[in-house]
């Protein structure tokens, strides 16, 4: 099965590179482009019996290793 | 919102002693607002107040010819020749570092480089004195891999070249590495910017990055012993953005170039609040700030998270009114946020106002000057008993083995080459290629020599030993370079001071440091303390790192072609000096 | 000869750059702002490495779109000499003005060490001061250090000979599966690549950080050399 | 509006993060996880009267800055 697991910041956590892109792209004449955010998606295939349990592997494996708890949320949706 | 009764309980949750909110009682002559709680919570906390250690800073020898300022700025300044000067601290980073590496220690990084350019220096190099747990230990991999990481990332970036450090493991640092990050910059001797505000009336500006919710009451936790949980609670880390302090750097030394900077202080732990006071009490004038114009990258801040916030790559200064506009081109240049946020007056206050009404308002020298000391008690410590050499338990090829495959043995290549060590162009002896790495001063013929040393264990068998150890190896380093030792900084990194046992280590220390920067004409110029590395288990149970003094020293080279590496050349006899 | 660098918020390698032309000719190029929109004059621009505007989004990506690139871009196609070295080479390809891509080192780490070099690429300032097949000694200072392009790409660039420096070990010996040798794991080990008139090149290690003994060597000098003298 | 732009490597071009995230998934005990990928994704905000529009500002964006053609591709989606 699919799993995709999205990493982002925290609320209020500082993006520096949403910061640096989002004067960029300004700076190119899309000065409409505001509260930019970047964030990572790890895609991968895991073997599961059921969707319930590929999910809880990818939340595993997030928590383990992919998202950075501290500064990070994370969610995991999966597909067939 | 932050929408709490102040009393009693509050303050000690901020940190203060029952004693200590006495105290602010009585100065205040009322109960404080929030935002005063605050100010006072940071300002005497053990961070910004030295308050257990200051009576035994003041014993180290801190005077020498060619010193030119010593501590009490942003870093300490020495006479290099040739009308330099080199500007030098280190600082800790420790607590921040277990919780999150990366960023704990990027922003270590970060905050000794403002100290250093604050001072009108640009910085030529950075070094480190890292120690971590066991490498068994679960959290060590974590740990090492995110610190190591993050000071090569935020140093490689600034464009300032990692030229050396030290790292050891001891299962006492399992969950409380330490993380001690100096620069060395150089500046011209008449040019060198000191953080006494001056002059009532002058415009208070505001520059670099905008201000968050970051690492509120930073400044108190790295004061305060860690629990097992810690790791837990919502997050003070901040995250560190070396570009925007890139763009600083350049920034205030195109700015120090005019004549526009009458001084200049760097919003580092306790942000806005102990930069306004130092800079205000330091000149004995009053500030009075409005917060409205703070930068804010949050919405809906009150006063007091503005006043707390430890949001990274920020500055604090006080500018020629008739420069304002100069300064703002140079900054809107480098893309960064100028803003006047205040202005010096006579009150002898700090006055905050917010959207209108008055948040503090605070005599700034009881503030400062009354600030609690502690003579903290100390018991005698027992040296431990000297070691017998025990039976050799293998072959001496075997024991060598064993040895330079130990976590203290190995090689720190793995770690050096994830550091860019040649950037700038100046790097004379990189990390493994002299005792001190060597830095040539650009368009001179002279050379800096700098080093970090420190072996706990020394200081765990006898404090005075272990400090007078680190001087001393400091010294040698240098000396075995060619260079001539000028001067020191030092980070004293030790568990709780409550304890009488960890107090009299550290006192046993710094006489150690002390007597041997006296012997050596060594003084100390700039250094910083870290107090509470230690961790409290889940059965309540102490462990307490063991000491560490760790001293970085700089020397002078003046013809830096002289430099001494390591490398045996190809041919020649080996001497050995000293007694076996 | 008017040669000038160009320094993007961000950029941290300059001085060094102007140190080796310093060094190899007695005379430091200018620095130009990325805000300026004119080259007009110059011979050769230099887009030194650093972090331009963070590397934040991709290397060089930001750098790319900056008012001077457009200059630079113009420039080069009237036959103008351009050198990007490290952020400057990851910057030409996100310009495009260079074929392929630099991703993230095959290891993940930030990568400072000395590597070694051959020189290969034919017909140009950028190679002239070496002997075809030399191998020479630079530092590398990179995250983002990985070449990679189409195959087709690739072997157009080889057909053309329009490798300039490819990876190899001190004894010359090229070996692209080797993480000693070819340490970010590039596209056949390709350290450095030329556009196709051969007037614009970029290449990943720092030359211009060997070019004194004092400083370790002068494995890098003729870098300087043979485009001084190939400038004329 | 909110416009979201996932910006992921051109099948074939290799992946350095996603191979290196994997192998540490497998050394995490993750052995089953596979084909593991790593995209970037902007969420940012723009002002538009609809979704095609939105949606148009940040297909151009994408071309722009966010997505480097070479080894990217992207696609762009946009809500409320
Ligand atoms: N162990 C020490 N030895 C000598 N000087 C010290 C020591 N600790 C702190 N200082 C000096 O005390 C002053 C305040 O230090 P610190 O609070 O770390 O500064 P800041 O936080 O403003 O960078 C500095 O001038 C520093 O050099």
């Amino acid at each position: 099965m699919k799993v995709r697991v999205f990493v982002y910041l925290k609320n209020g956590v500082l993006d520096p590179q949403g910061k640096a892109v989002e004067h960029a792209l300004h700076s190119l004449g899309f000065e409409e482009a505001s509260d930019v955010r970047i964030s990572r998606v790890v895609d991968l295939h895991v073997k599961a019996n059921d969707a319930a349990a590929a999910k809880e592997q990818g939340e595993k494996m997030a928590r383990a290793l992919l998202a950075n708890e501290v500064i990070e949320d994370f969610h995991v949706e999966v597909s067939a | 919102m932050v929408t709490a009764v102040v009393n009693l309980e509050l303050a000690r949750s901020f940190g203060l002693k029952d004693d200590e909110y006495e105290k602010v009682l009585t100065i205040m002559g009322r109960t404080p607002s929030l935002t005063e709680l605050g100010i006072f919570s940071v300002m005497w906390s053990e961070h910004c107040s030295y308050k257990s250690s200051r009576l035994h800073l003041k014993t180290l020898p801190t005077k020498a010819p060619w010193v030119i300022h010593g501590p009490g700025e942003n870093a300490g300044v020495i006479d290099i020749g040739d009308g330099l000067a080199a500007v030098f601290k280190m600082e800790s980073h420790n607590h921040p570092s277990f919780i999150e590496p990366y960023q704990g220690a990027a922003t270590g990084v970060g905050g000794i480089l403002r100290d250093v350019f604050t001072m009108g220096a640009r910085p030529i190099a950075n070094l480190n004195a890292l120690r971590f747990g066991d490498p068994s230990h679960k959290d060590t991999k974590r740990v090492v891999d995110g610190v190591v990481r993050g000071i090569g990332g935020y140093g490689n970036c600034m464009g300032v070249p990692t030229v050396g450090g030290e790292v050891n493991f001891h299962h006492s640092y399992n969950c409380n590495p330490l993380v001690n990050a100096m620069t060395v910059g150089l500046a011209r001797q008449d040019r060198i910017f000191l953080s006494a505000a001056a002059g009532v009336g002058n415009p208070v500006v505001y520059v670099g990055s905008k201000t968050g919710r970051d690492g509120i009451h930073g400044a108190t936790m790295s004061s305060a012993e860690f629990d097992s949980e810690s790791s837990s609670k919502r997050p003070t880390v901040q995250v560190g953005d070396p570009f925007t302090e890139k763009l600083l750097l350049e920034a205030c030394l195109e700015l120090m170039a005019t004549d526009a900077v009458i001084s200049i202080q760097d919003m580092g732990a306790a942000g806005l609040t102990s930069s306004a006071v130092e800079m205000a009490s330091k000149g004995g004038v009053g500030i009075d700030l409005d917060l409205d114009h703070v930068p804010q990258r949050e919405t809906h801040m009150q006063a007091y998270e503005m006043m707390l916030s430890e949001s990274q790559e920020r500055m604090l200064m006080v500018l020629r009114p008739d420069r304002t506009e100069v300064a703002r081109k140079i900054f809107e240049k480098w893309e960064l946020d100028f803003a006047i946020v205040g202005t010096l007056t006579d009150s002898g206050r700090i006055t905050v106002r917010h959207k209108g009404t008055v948040e503090a308002d605070i005599p700034l020298g009881p503030l400062a000057d009354e600030a609690p000391i502690y003579d903290r008690p100390t018991v005698p410590y027992e040296r431990q008993p000297a070691l017998t050499p025990p039976a050799a338990p293998c072959g001496v090829e075997a024991a060598l083995v064993r040895l330079l495959s130990s976590g203290n043995g190995a090689s720190r290549a793995w770690i050096w080459n994830q550091y860019d060590s040649g950037v700038g162009g100046q790097t004379v002896k990189r990390p493994g290629g002299a005792d001190a790495a060597i830095v040539r001063v650009e368009g001179t013929n002279r050379g800096l020599a700098m080093t970090t040393d420190c072996t706990p264990r020394y200081g765990q068998a006898d404090p005075y030993i272990g400090g007078a150890q680190a001087v001393v190896e400091v010294w040698r380093n240098i000396t075995a370079t060619g260079a001539r030792p000028l001067a020191m900084t030092d980070n004293l990194n030790f568990a709780s001071p409550e304890n009488p046992r960890i107090m009299a280590q550290f006192v046993e220390a710094v006489k150690g440091i002390g007597d041997a920067g006296r012997a050596l004409d060594f003084p100390v110029v700039s250094g910083n303390v870290s107090l509470y590395n230690e961790t409290r288990g889940d059965d309540g149970s102490v462990t307490a790192i063991q000491p560490a003094p760790v001293i970085g020293g700089v020397g002078v080279l003046e013809d830096v072609h002289k430099a001494v590496g390591l490398a045996f050349p190809d041919a020649g006899e080996i001497l050995l000096i000293g007694e076996t | 000869m008017k040669i000038g660098i160009v320094v993007f918020p961000g950029t941290n390698r300059e001085r060094d750059m102007a140190q080796a032309f310093q060094v190899a000719s007695g005379k430091a190029p200018q620095m130009l702002w990325h805000q300026q929109d004119n080259v007009d004059g110059f011979d050769l621009i230099i887009l030194p490495g650093g972090f331009s505007f963070g590397d934040y989004l991709r290397s060089g990506a930001m750098a790319a779109h900056s008012p001077i690139m457009r200059a630079v871009r113009q420039f080069a196609e009237k036959g103008g000499y351009v050198l990007g070295v490290c952020n400057g080479f990851q910057l030409l390809t996100e310009a495009q003005m260079l074929p392929g891509a630099l991703l993230r080192n095959a290891g993940m780490r930030f990568l400072s060490q000395d590597c070694h070099l051959k020189v290969e690429g034919r017909d140009s300032i950028f190679t002239a001061g070496w002997e075809r097949g030399a191998v020479f000694r630079a530092p590398l200072a990179h995250g983002d250090g990985n070449y990679t392009a189409a195959p087709e790409v690739l072997d157009q660039l080889e057909g053309e000979g329009r490798v300039a420096f490819r990876y190899c070990d001190a004894a010359g010996q090229v070996k692209h599966h080797d993480a000693h040798v070819n340490m970010n794991g590039s596209a056949r080990s390709i350290a450095g690549v030329l556009s196709e008139n051969r007037r614009v090149c970029g290449l990943m290690p720092h030359p211009e950080n060997l070019t004194e003994d004092i400083l370790g060597g002068t494995d890098g000098l003729p870098l300087f050399n043979g485009i001084l003298e190939g400038l004329g």
